[in-house]
Parts: C-alpha cells; structure tokens; sequence
C-alpha cells in the first residue's frame, strides 16, 4: 500500500467496508446471478411487483429499525399489526359509509397505542424488551383471537378495493395492461424517508442512537428516557398499523392468523440491513436493502424455476452467508481503523 | 318422555380442530352444536391455536384426561396423533377422526369426500377452464400440510392420466392459507411460465389471492384460477371472471352430518347401521371408513347458499 | 421446628432471589385449577387425577428438554432459536434411517441394536448441528441471534427438501417404548428428562465448564482474560444445547411415531417464556435447572388446567403472556424495594 | 464571596445502603474545590445528586445561584451550567467524536433539526480550547481510552458551563495530559468557572485545590484549605488512621533470571524490546499512554502472539498461544481495566475467585469441591485482607480496592511465577493502594516475579526494583529508583 495518500485511501475503504455497500454489492451480484439464469427476472413489470409485495414488511422493517436503533426490540408488531388491522376492517364492515381518511386513521391510532403500551411496561418493569414484547405478542394475539372468534373480514367498500392499483408511474405491457409504481409502494418509501430524515437530521433521531449506544449516558445527558421510547415503540407501532392497513389493502381480507408467525422475517431483513441488535447502530438505506434482498431472494427462487423444497435451504444459506461477510468486513474495517490511527 | 330427567345419560363430545379461529371450523362447529340441539350431547371445542401437530397431540392428550365420551380429532397430521389416539381408546373412550383414512386407532373416520371423486372432480373442473394443453401449476396452503398434500397429489394424479397434454410446471408450490404469498407466487408463475394455463389451489386464501393475481396482469382469460376458495369470499372474484371456479364442501353441513354419525355411533349403533345422513345422504362404509361426498362446485349463482 | 423450616424457606429464597416466588406461584396455581374445575365438571372431571397427572407427564419431557436446550444458551447472554427445526432434521434423518434399515433389521431380528445405532447417531447428528451453530458464533463472531435465526431456517430447509412436506411415520414397535413405556407408572421420557435435567444441574453447577458458562454470560471479557478459552465454552454450549434437542428429537420421534418438517414449531416462543418464567436471565450469567423446571410445571398446569376448564387456547396464550408480565413485574418490585428491611436503620 | 451553590441536608440511601447523610456542601464562584474520601464514601454519589442523575432522599436541597431545588432533574442541572465527566465514562459508542462533543446541543430548545454545520463547528471550537486533535469523524468507541476521556472533557466545555465537575478525571491519564487538564481548569477558572475535583492522587490535590473536602462513610468529616494541612493530615481525615510505606525490600543479586525478553516485536505495537525478570524482581514499566505497555503485556500473557523476537522462563523458551497456555506456564495478568477485564461484576466473590482455578477444584468425579472452593476463597480473603459482606456477594458491592484484590487473589490462586499487573491502583484509594502496594512486595519476597506497568512515576518509584521507561513502542531508559530518579524522569522525558 502507498502512503500518498492514505486519508483519501481510508474514505475509500471506509465507503467499501461500509455495510450499505457490502450489500448493494451482494444484492447486485445476486441480480447478476439470476438475470443470467431467467433473464425475465428483470423486465420492470416483475420488478414493480416485488416492491408491492415487500412493501409490509418494508414498513415493519423501517420501525423495526428505530426501535432496535434505541436499543430496544420488538417481536409483537405482527399482533399489532393484526389487531390494526382487524380494527379498522371490523369498522369498515360496520359504517361502509366512513370517510376514507378516517377509516385509515383507525389502524395507525390502534398501533401507536399498543406500541406505547409496550415501551411504558419496558420502561416501568425495567424488564427485557424481548420478553415483554413475547409476552404481549400472546397477549395482542390471544385475545384478539379469543374476543373475534378469528373470522375473516373482507368485502370491504369500493374505494378500499382500487388503492394497490393506484399508479404513481404507469405503463403498459404488451397485452395492454397497465402496471407501474403503486402508491403503497410509495408509502412505503415515504416512511423510509422520513424515517431517515429524522435518524440523521433531527435532534430525536440522534437521541435514539445515542440510547441505543450508551443508555446511562443517555440519561445523563438529560435525555427523557421514557418519553424516547415511547416515541420509538409508538413508532414501530404506527408503522405495524400502517403495514397491517397496506396488507389488508393488498388482500383485501383480513385474515387474523397471516401476520402472527412471520416476525423474524422482519428481524433477518433489519439485521441483515446492518442493523446492531444490541443497538446504536443501523440506517434506513441498509434496511430498504436488507428487505429487497430477501424479497428479490423469494421472488427469483420461482422464477429461476429452484424446486420449492430447496427454497428454504436457499433462503437460510443465502442469510447465513450475508450475515457471515457483513460480520467478517466489519471486524476488518474496525482492524484498518485501528492500525491507520495507530500510524 | 318419562324416564325421569336424571336417568337420561348425557354425552359429552370433544372437538379437536386442526385449528380455532377460522371460518371453516367455526362454521362446522356450529353444525354440530346446531344438529344437537336439544340433544343430550354436548360439545366443547380443544383446538390449538395454531396448526402445529405437535401442539394439537397435547391437546388430545389433556382431553383424554377430561374423560368425555367421545373424541373427534381433524388432525393436522395423522401419524403424529396415532399415539394419542391409541390411548384414548384405551381409556374407553369413543375415538374417531376427520380427514384421516389411514387412521389406525380410531374407532372410525369420517370422510366428507371421497378422495377419487374429488381428485377426477377437481380436475375435471379445472380443464374445464383451463383446456387440456399447456402448463400448470399446484399450490397448497403448507408444504408439510398432509390434507393438501393428498387432495393435490389426487387431483395430479387424475390429469397426468387423463390429460397427458397438460404439463405441471414446477413442484408443488405453498402459501395458499394466505392471500398475499397466494398472489406474489402466481405472479411469479405467470412470468417465469409463459406456457402457464392455469393454477389449481388447495387451500382457501390461495384462489383469492390467484384471482387478484391475473387481474392485476389482465390475464384472466389464459391463466384460470381455479381452487378451493370460501364461498363468500369467492363470489366477488367468480363474478368478475378472475376466478373460474371454487370447489368446497359446506362446513356446516358437514357439521351437522358428523354430529349424526357420532349420535348414532354413541347410542351404540354399528358403523355401517349409520343409514343415510340427513344432509348427504348416501354414504359407504369400509373398514372403519365412513364416507359421503360434500363437496361441490361453488359458482357465483349458487355462493350465497353455503351459507359461509 | 416450624420456625426452622420458615427460616430456611426464607434463606433459600435469598439465595435464590430469581424463582423465590416460583414454589408460591407453583401451589397457587394447582390450588385454583383444582377447585376450578372440580366446580365446572361438577366433580366428573379432577386436576389433580392420575389420568391428568399422565397427559401432562407425557408432554412434560419434549418441551422440557427443549426449554433446557434453549436455556444454556441464554445463560452465555446468546439464544438458540434452531431447536425446533434441529431438531425435526434429526427426527426425520433417524426416522428415514429406521424406515430404510427396519425391513432387513427385522428379518435378521437385529431391530434392538438399529435402534440403538439410530439412536446414537441422531444423537451425534444434532451435537453436529449445534456444532454448526457454535462455529459460526464462536469463530465467525456471528451474534447468536442471527447465526441460530439462520441455521433456523436452513435446517427447516434442509428438512423440507429432505421430505418433500410429508410425514415420515410408522416407527418400529420397539422405538415407541421409549415415550409409551413406564417403570412403576413413571413414562421413560420423564425419566430421561429428569435425568437430563439432573445432569444439566451438577454440570452447570458443580463442572468448571458450567462456571464458565455463568461468568462467560455475565462478562465475555473479563471471562476470556481469566483464561477461559471463551471459543471452546461457546462451541461446548452449543453442542450441549444440540444434545438436548436431540433427546427432544428421539422422544417426539416416538410420540409421535412419525416426523416432519414443522412440527412443534409453536414451541419455539414457548421454551424461552418458561426459561425467562424460571429465571433465567435473557443478558446472560444467571439462570438454574430447578427453576426451569418449575418454571415448566407450572405452565404445563395451567395449559392441561386450562384445556381441561374448556377454555379456548386463544385465552390460554392471553394468560401466558400476562402470568409472565405478572412475574417480571413482581421481579421489578422485589428489585426495588429488597427485603423486610426498614427503610433506614442508622437514621 | 458569596455561595454559588450549596446544598444542604443532602442523604441518600440507596436500598439500604446510607451513601450520604446529612451533608452539607458549598461551591464558591470560580473556586477550585477538592472532594476526598475513600472508596465508597459517597463522592460519585454527591456529584450525581448535583447533576440530577441521582434523586437525593426528602428533606435535602440544593441551592444554585439563589434558586432553591429540593432536587434537581439531569435536563435542570445542564441548564444551570452544571458539567460533569464521570468517572465510568459517559459516552457514546456508536457516535463519531464530533456528535459526542456537540450533543448537548441537542437538548438545547429550538430547531428540532440538527445542523451538522454547526456540531462540527462547535466541536472544532472546543478541542482547539484544550488543544486536542482528533479525527471529528471517527466513532468514539474505537478510540483508546485515555482520549475518550479527553473527548469527555472536550465535551465539558461546551455551552456556558458555570460548574465543571471532575470525578476522577486523571486515572487513566499520564502526567503530560494531566498537566493540559490543569491548564484548561485554570483557563476556565478565570472566566468565573469553579471547578470540583476529585480524585485519588493526593499530590495533584495539593497541585490544584483551594479547598477541600472530606467525605467518610457518607458524612461530611469537614472543609479544609490545603496550605493548612498535609498528606498525611489529609489521609487521616479521609480514613481515621495513619499509615507508614516501606520501600521493597532488595532481590538478591544472585537470584536467577525468571522471564527473559529478547528483541520482542509485534508491528504497529512494539518494537525491539528485550529486558529480564528476576525471581523476587519487581520490575516497573512507565511511560506516555499509548506507548504499547499493555500491548507488551498481552503478548508475553499469550493473548497477542508476537512477530519476532522471543521469550525464556526460567531459561526454557516458551510461545503462549492463548492466557490458558500462560496460565500453566506460570503467568498471570491483572488488566488495566478493572470494571470491563478484571472482574465480573455481576457475579459472587466466590465465583470471581475461583475462576482461574476451577481445574485444581474437582474431585475425583469431576465435580467441584465447593467445600474446598470456600476454604481456599476465605484463605485468600484473610491474606489480602479483602473486606467483603460475604463470599456470595457480588463483586458490584465491593469498592474498588477489594475489587482489586479479588483480581489479584484470582491470579495469585493459579501460584504464578510472574505476575504482570497493568495499572493495578488506578481509581482506589490511598489505603486500598497502599494495601496492594504492601501485598506486591509481599509476594516478591516469595520469589514471584512482578511486572509492574503504571503511569504513576511515584507508583513504580516507591514499589519497583528496576524501571523501564516505555516511548512508541521502545525502551528509552531505564533507572534504578534512587533520590535522582525523579528529577531525571522529568527533565528526560517530561514525566513527573
Ligand atoms: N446505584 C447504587 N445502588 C446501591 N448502592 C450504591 C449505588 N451507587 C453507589 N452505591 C453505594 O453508595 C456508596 C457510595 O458510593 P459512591 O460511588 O458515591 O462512592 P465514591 O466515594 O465515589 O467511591 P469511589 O472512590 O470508589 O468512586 C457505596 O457504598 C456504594 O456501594
Ligand atoms: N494518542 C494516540 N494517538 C493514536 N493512537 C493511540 C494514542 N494513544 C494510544 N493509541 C493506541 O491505542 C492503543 C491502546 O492504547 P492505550 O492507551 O491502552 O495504550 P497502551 O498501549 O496500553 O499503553 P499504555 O499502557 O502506556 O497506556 C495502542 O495500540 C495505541 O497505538
Ligand atoms: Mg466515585
Ligand atoms: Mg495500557
């Protein structure tokens, strides 16, 4: 290695090692790999398509990922997000004549509140958030189960039915049919945008890392512990009400027992995306990017024809495997770190 | 009507569903509590909360323990509950089961299709609309769904003979319990297979999410939609097209034709003394096998009388 | 004399302040359950009833050995959350092996010792496994979190493309012993989980590798510059806690005389209530046997009392999840407010 | 000079525990105020009351510039200008050095939004104020300590502090940044800012203090003015008793070589170095931070593996692989960080004790012999005078002086030929240290070999046989204590 000059040779390797990098690279070779072997796998329409279909767990990643950057964690989202849910089919199917903007409004209030629910127990048992989080997860559930009988919902009003083919950016294919850029898709990217805003140019994103970092600093910088993590548990709770809306509007059902059962599908895209899970630590690109990888992953195991009973072997090596490089370049960044200011 | 009240011996029954908390077993419990009403038979359901095997062989477990008169198990896999089961009848108690013909401890096993007939029907149905040439695709709820598994490999297993033309295009594919996975996976179908003339589901939110698949990519008229959906749901989707046509039985009906064999079979009457049923009539009787057909095809005229 | 024994009680729940209430709760709970159904069923029905008293025996041990499985790992501040799927790839390898040698084992009346190699060799199979989890957690430095939430879905996969979704069943006569047999009433599955759970006390509190683990869980640093070989402890716990899945395995495999991809997969959640339930400590460094298995009993009493009372299992989750609130909230208050002390002594 | 603040009847009983009673404590403007007292008497408590982390018990209350609190929250105490760097170091990980030193600023009322401008802005203003040069973008966890500390300080300074508390600031640091630290306090105190101080090195208390004072057992013992008083008045005060330091007693010049180092190197580390242990030798190593001491020591306790370069012990060559290996060679290593390295906090006494020595514990059926493992801990407890409530305590009861010495006790158990303790008194106080200074030379006596790696010149000057002066990885010098030794430490090599 040349010394000319190594602060511009850090940057470079600095940007190289970084997590976002390392799986934008993967997630490119992986393209690569599966265009080569279906080369359909990469006409628009098929694209468009796995964003629409990421886009729940895209949301409930993005909370997900302010919760773990505070040093907390959550696995009761998905009951959440079902309650959410169920809430504002139930009412839907009772006042078909509700305005839309307050039909909608229903699962975001219902997941907030839950979502706080979660923080104040944290905060005031001074108790794991992984236990209080399984425990309410059998709670939320449970008894949404328990008090609904577990019927399905569905024939929801006109409006609700045209949402997910609601274009922002429309084409059409050969056979005349339009497909494009779906505004779920784009609430989804909405969310993540101002998810990252907030991480990195507001005051309370910065506190939620510094919480996650160092959680006695945090309190003795005068930071409102509580007030925090009601903030982002409420978040993470927004975003599950949002995600449980935007799955029944992709369904049009509400099916309770869809959701519940799928949680570490969200935790292997958010730590995938670089996310620590001991807090502190993740962005909102590296999530978007750990949930398009699996979402590619899923949607190209069919289309380059992989027998369905290899999919989970794929699946399993596949994050094994990034985890694996994502781990090991970071361990090598923080070496080069070191020596480089040793010198 | 004059045996005093207190001679009267009351039955209860215990009712292990797959699962709770779904229309379809909701429904046939209402069946069986509506036919014994009145009755002296009382049923409670045990079901788990979810369909893992394992969790619904303890729950046997703990019924046998409440010493009811009768069980009757929907297993989620019938080799799992074969211990169980075997110690139910030890412990006297009238074991039967559901959806499960190769039970062994059981004293019967009821049966509401027959497993041919419903392969040759479903199949039948399905070239109807989706012609005898070209590729298609089979999906199930779970790949380690045993139900599925035997009504697909059935229905495969008619148009591989019948129908040398038509082609499966890949393995079975899952995610037909659930709307979306339904939808993303038909859609990943119609792109990597051009040749794709249609998806049979097995498993009720499969053809729900297929219909709004095709729909979505205007290809309602090449790729036919055609599965085991819940007929209220089913009706908006067999209206427009997008679905060609759902096959079911009626769960309340079946409900309510269960609960007369387990009455006949708890007042001591024989297996094959069970006679004609109420709602289905004709049944066959083997070995320890009852079986009539319920299912029937659901089109947009006749959804509203499945009444679920 | 009744002193005494208070004063005992009291210094055992001093020594062991994370399942103090545990016994109380224990008492309580089979107390209530009791009456409970003995006024519902209008006494047809008992709790406390041999034929109860066997349901929950012959759950006791699968879920027990999981939970085990699962504890040693949350002891060295990691999780383990593969069990499940482990331990289905273990019982489908063992059942396909006895389904492929059984025929010809048989008829040269050599079916005792394919057991027992089967046996063995799942049991060698899922050390592999945990092995496997170990390497990349101990060497790769993979959180254990991530690394088992990977192997978790591999080795589902695995099983899948093994079985292609379907039940592999009919186990020979002599394999169904080992979950139908008794001694005295006492199933053998109870009694290779009491002696697991015996064995698992004395190693990880009177084996130097069972201290390791403790203090490796509370401080990995000052651990490894004690001179603990922090890798071995690692790999060790994982391959112990693969054992212990693979016992899980051999028992549900004679259960159930058949396997699958996915059963009891809604066990997983379960194994780390009942560990947190008795005390275990999710960061790591503390966490004892008796209190798993009390942890274990209680649960499986209110699930069969619970089953038994007719109520819906959606309400049995419910409870479950508050009972465990319950606990962690009277853990908090104990916490902050310790002992019958008064307030201030000196002032 | 009127009281820029006082508190008065200030307890605190922390579940039991009585860590302050009644105190009674005044700040004057622009002064510098030292509080002492041993380990334990409740100073980090005190400083955590007046910044609003800890809620003082009913009844105390807190007066700053005639603003009367019953108690303060942390939001409060920065607004009054309150400025703490605490002893276990309050910073943020995860967050580069700029953030660290602007994040006050975030608490600040106005614009939600952070200008990055401005943290880095304010950042650069405040490190060219104590001189420091850094990489404002480096995440601060990955910096040695020592300039986590001095980011701490930098952090300080920012706003308008009014207050500037230091609970023990110098304990990981070497004279030459400890000097830059009195410069900077005596630069803030002429702009009206107090400054209180604590620490455990009594001589930079007679360096800096205007007044002192005391604190024993959670009581105000009084206030003193240092021209007033001495050392030795002071270490009375502090512990009610008087005590006398005896110099090593000499090796015998015959006695044989115990480790020998030749032309030891680890690139990036250290370079070059070979010196020699005698059997019973105390050796001392100092030098400027991050001069490669620890280095040095991990590598010959076998955690690192050096170059080139190579080891004898007892004249036999020897290559560690692991601390396992060191540890059957004979050697053992007590590590700079006490909290993170030394002991574990969260567990018993008696499982911190016996750790090292679990293999020697079992019975013939590889069980542990918990009888023998509480004799052979309780023997320990006698020798090193370790005072605790009881062998299954946990080790976070204990001060850090008896922390110290259950580290020590671990290592001494294994019955090691050298010993390598890497600042062994850092953050305990006069007695405790005298009492580890008391068993080292204790244990010389025995034959033990002791390397000695300190930042404090009267440390290794007062306990060592030989010291090794250590500069970017090399010997530069090397002395034998005497009446010239420290004169010559500070005109050589700028160390005092
Ligand atoms: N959070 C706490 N919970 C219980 N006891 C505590 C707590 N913090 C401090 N103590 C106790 O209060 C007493 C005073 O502790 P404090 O930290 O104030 O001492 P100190 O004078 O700063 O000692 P050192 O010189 O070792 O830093 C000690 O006995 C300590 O064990
Ligand atoms: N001022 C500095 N600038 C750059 N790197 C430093 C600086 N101080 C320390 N380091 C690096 O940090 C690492 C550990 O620092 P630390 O303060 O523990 O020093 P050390 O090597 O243990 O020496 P000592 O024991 O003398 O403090 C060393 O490898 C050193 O290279
Ligand atoms: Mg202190
Ligand atoms: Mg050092």
């Amino acid at each position: 290695m040349t010394n000319k000059n190594p602060g511009a040779q850090l940057r470079l390797q600095r940007f190289f090692g970084q997590n976002e990098t390392i799986l934008l690279l993967v997630l490119l070779a992986m393209v690569t790999a599966i265009t080569a072997v279906s080369p359909r796998f990469l006409g628009p329409e098929n694209l468009f398509s796995i964003l629409l279909s990421a886009s729940y767990t895209g949301i409930f990643a993005i909370g997900f990922l302010l919760v773990l950057v505070s040093g907390g964690l959550d696995v009761s989202f998905t009951a959440v997000a079902t309650v959410a849910q169920y809430a504002m089919g139930t009412v839907l199917l009772a006042n078909p004549d509700i305005s839309p903007a307050l039909a909608l409004l229903i699962p975001l209030l219902v997941g907030m509140a839950l979502g706080s629910l979660n923080a104040l127990l944290i905060h005031y048992l001074s108790a794991p958030p992984i236990i209080i989080t399984i425990a309410n997860l059998n709670i939320f559930f449970g008894l949404l189960q328990f008090i609904t009988g577990g019927e399905w919902l569905n024939g929801f009003p006109e409006w609700f039915d045209h949402f997910p083919q609601t274009y922002v950016l429309s084409f059409e294919n050969a056979d005349g049919v339009k497909y494009g850029l779906s505004v779920i898709v784009m609430i989804w990217l909405a969310v993540a945008v101002v998810a990252g805003v907030l991480m990195h140019y507001f005051k309370a994103g910065r506190k939620l890392y510094a919480m996650g970092g160092n959680l006695e600093a945090a309190r003795r910088a005068g930071i409102d512990i509580l007030r925090y993590r009601i903030f982002a548990y409420g978040f993470l709770g927004f975003c599950a009400g949002l995600g449980g809306m935007v799955h029944t509007l992709i369904t049009q059902t509400v099916v309770p027992n869809t959701l519940v059962g799928h949680e570490f599908d969200v935790v292997a895209a958010v730590v995938l995306g670089g996310a620590s899970i001991f807090g502190g630590s993740g962005t909102v690109v590296g999530t978007v990017l750990g949930v398009g990888l699996l979402a590619v992953l899923s949607n190209a195991l069919t289309i380059m024809k992989v027998p369905t009973y290899w999919h989970e072997v794929f699946v399993g090596a596949i994050v094994i495997l990034s985890i694996t490089i994502t781990t090991l370049s970071a361990l090598a960044a923080r070496n080069r770190e070191k020596k480089y200011h040793a010198q | 009507q004059s045996i005093p009240k207190a001679k009267i011996k009351q039955f209860s029954v215990i009712f292990v569903p797959k699962l709770v908390g779904v229309p379809w077993f909701n429904s046939m419990t209402k069946g069986f509590e509506d036919y014994s009403k009145g009755s002296n038979i009382k049923y409670t359901v045990s079901g788990a909360a979810n369909t893992d095997p394992a969790a619904q062989a303890r729950l046997i477990e703990d019924a046998i323990a409440k010493k009811p008169d009768c069980i009757l198990v929907v297993p989620n896999d019938t080799a799992v509950i074969e211990p169980a089961m075997k110690k139910g009848m030890a412990a006297g108690i009238l074991m039967l089961t559901s959806e499960a013909s190769t039970i062994v401890n059981a004293y019967a096993d009821i049966e509401f299709f027959i497993l041919a007939k419903e392969g040759k029907d479903m199949a039948d149905i399905f070239v109807k609309h989706a012609g005898t040439k070209g590729g298609y695709a089979v999906m199930v709820g779970g790949l380690t769904n045993q139900g599925h598994n035997a009504r697909a490999d059935a229905a495969v297993e008619y148009l591989a003979k019948n129908y040398p033309d038509l082609k499966q295009v890949t393995t079975r594919l899952e995610g037909s319990e659930n709307v979306q996975e339904a939808h993303d996976k038909t859609l990943q179908l119609i792109t990597a297979y051009p040749e794709l003339v249609g998806v049979l589901y097995v498993g009720s939110a499969g053809p729900i999410g297929g219909a709004q698949a095709v729909t979505e990519k205007g290809v309602q008229k090449r790729v036919a939609i055609v599965g085991s959906a819940v007929p209220s749901q089913a009706k908006k989707y067999l209206l427009d097209g997008s679905l060609k046509a759902s096959y079911i039985g009626n769960p309340y009906l079946i409900g309510k034709d269960s609960a007369y064999i387990i009455e006949r079979m708890l007042s001591g009457v024989k297996l094959e003394d069970v006679g004609n049923l109420p709602q289905f009539g004709a049944q066959t009787v083997s070995g320890r096998v009852i079986t009539f057909h319920a299912d029937a095809e659901v089109s947009a005229a006749n959804a509203d009388s499945f009444g679920f | 004399m009744l002193n005494n024994l208070l004063a005992a009680s009291r210094a055992w729940g001093k020594r062991n302040a994370e399942m103090a209430a545990l016994p109380f709760l224990l008492v309580g709970v089979v107390l209530l359950l009791s009456v409970a159904i003995e006024i519902t069923s209008e006494g047809n029905v008992h709790f406390l009833s041999v034929e109860n008293f066997g349901a929950m025996a012959a759950q006791i041990p699968e879920l027990g050995l999981l939970s085990l499985a699962m504890m040693v790992t949350m002891l060295t501040a990691g999780i383990n959350l593969s069990i499940i799927s482990s331990a289905n790839l273990v019982g489908v390898t063992m059942a396909i092996t006895m389904l492929t040698f059984g025929p010809g084992a048989a008829s040269a009346g050599l079916t005792l010792p394919l057991i027992v190699l089967t046996i063995v060799g799942g049991l060698l199979f899922s050390v592999l496994l945990g092995l496997f989890n170990g390497l990349l957690i101990a060497k790769l430095k993979i959180t254990p979190v991530l690394a088992t939430l990977g192997t978790m879905i591999l080795y589902e996969g695995l099983t899948l493309a093994i079985t292609k979704g379907y039940v592999i069943s009919g186990m020979p006569e002599e394999f169904l012993v080992i979950a139908s047999g008794d001694v005295f009433g006492v199933p053998y599955a109870l009694i290779v989980f009491t002696v697991a759970a015996v064995v698992m006390a004395y190693v990880l509190q009177r084996r130097p590798f069972g201290r390791q683990l403790y203090m490796l869980g509370s401080n990995q640093t000052a651990a490894s510059f004690s001179a603990v070989n922090i890798d071995r402890v690692i790999l060790k716990t994982y391959m112990l806690s693969g054992l212990l899945v693979g016992l899980a395995a051999i028992i549900m495999l004679s259960r159930f005389s058949s396997a699958n991809a996915r059963q009891g997969t809604s066990l997983l959640l379960v194994t780390v209530l009942i560990a947190v339930l008795g005390g275990t400590d999710p960061d790591g460094g503390f966490g004892k046997v008796l209190g798993l298995v009390m942890a274990l009993v209680i649960m499986q009493c209110i699930t069969s009392g619970l089953n038994l009372l007719g109520i819906s299992s959606f309400l049995t989750l419910g409870l479950w999840g508050a009972l465990l609130i319950g606990v962690i909230a009277y853990r908090s208050y104990r916490a902050k407010n310790p002992g019958n002390r008064p307030k201030s002594v000196s002032a | 000079m009127s009281d820029f603040i006082a508190m008065r009847h200030v307890t605190k009983n922390y579940a039991g525990v009585q860590a302050l009673k009644d105190i009674d404590f005044q700040l004057k403007r622009g002064e510098i105020h030292c509080l002492c007292g041993e380990n334990g008497s409740g100073k980090s408590t005190l400083i955590k009351i007046l910044s609003g982390v800890v809620k003082p018990d009913e009844g105390s209350e807190i007066t700053i510039d005639g603003r009367v609190f019953p108690h303060l929250s942390a939001h409060e105490a920065l607004e009054q200008g309150v400025r703490v760097i605490y002893q276990d170091l309050a910073l943020f990980p995860n967050l580069t050095v700029k953030e660290n030193i602007a994040f006050q600023s975030f608490s600040e009322k106005g614009s939600p939004m952070v200008s990055w401008n401005q943290v880095e802005k304010t950042a650069r203003g405040a490190m060219s104020l104590i001189g420091l040069d850094l990489d404002l973008n480096r995440l601060t966890g990955t910096l040695p300590i020592a300039q986590q500390q001095l980011v701490e300080i930098t952090r300080a300074l920012i706003g308008e502090p009014k207050l500037l508390v230091l609970d023990e600031p110098t304990a990981s640091l070497t004279r030459k940044e400890v000097n830059a630290l009195f410069e900077v306090i005596f630069r803030l105190k002429s702009r009206g800012v107090t400054t209180m101080f604590v620490s455990h090195k009594l001589n930079e208390v007679f360096e800096i203090a205007e007044r002192v004072t005391v604190l024993r057992d959670g009581e105000r013992i009084g206030e003193y003015v240092p021209s007033e008083i001495d050392h030795k008045k002071l270490v009375f005060l502090m512990t009610g008793r008087k005590y006398e330091s005896a110099l090593p007693s000499p090796v015998d010049p015959l006695a044989p070589n115990l480790l020998e180092v030749k032309n030891l190197t680890r690139n990036g580390e250290f370079t070059d170095l070979s010196f020699t242990v005698k059997k019973g030798e105390i050796v001392g190593i100092t030098g400027l931070l991050g001069s490669g001491r620890t280095e040095l020591a991990l590598a010959i306790f076998g955690m690192t593996v050096p170059d080139s370069g190579s080891l004898l012990l007892e004249g036999k060559a020897i290559k560690p692989r692991s601390n396992s290996d060191a540890k059957k060679l004979g050697i053992g290593y007590v590590p700079e960080d006490r909290l993170r390295q030394g002991v574990i906090q969260a567990q018993s006494i008696l499982d911190n004790m016996s750790l090292t020595v679990l293999e020697k514990l079992k019975t013939t059926l590889g069980l542990l012999d918990k009888q023998k493992m509480k004799t052979d801990a309780q023997t320990w407890v006698k020798d090193l005078q370790i005072k605790i409530p009881s062998l299954d305590s946990s080790v976070k009861t204990l001060s850090g002086g008896n922390q110290q010495k259950v580290v020590l006790s671990k290592w001494l158990a294994t019955n090691p030929k050298l010993l390598i303790l890497d600042e062994p008194t850092i953050g305990i106080d006069v007695l405790a240290k005298n009492g580890v200074h008391d068993l080292v030379k204790k244990l010389a006596t025995k034959g033990i070999g002791i390397i000695l790696i300190s930042d404090e010149i009267p440390e290794v000057l007062s306990n060592c046989h030989r010291v090794l002066v250590m500069q970017k990885g090399r010997f530069v010098h090397e002395l034998v204590p005497g009446p010239d030794a420290e004169r010559d430490l500070l005109e050589n090599f700028n160390l005092s």
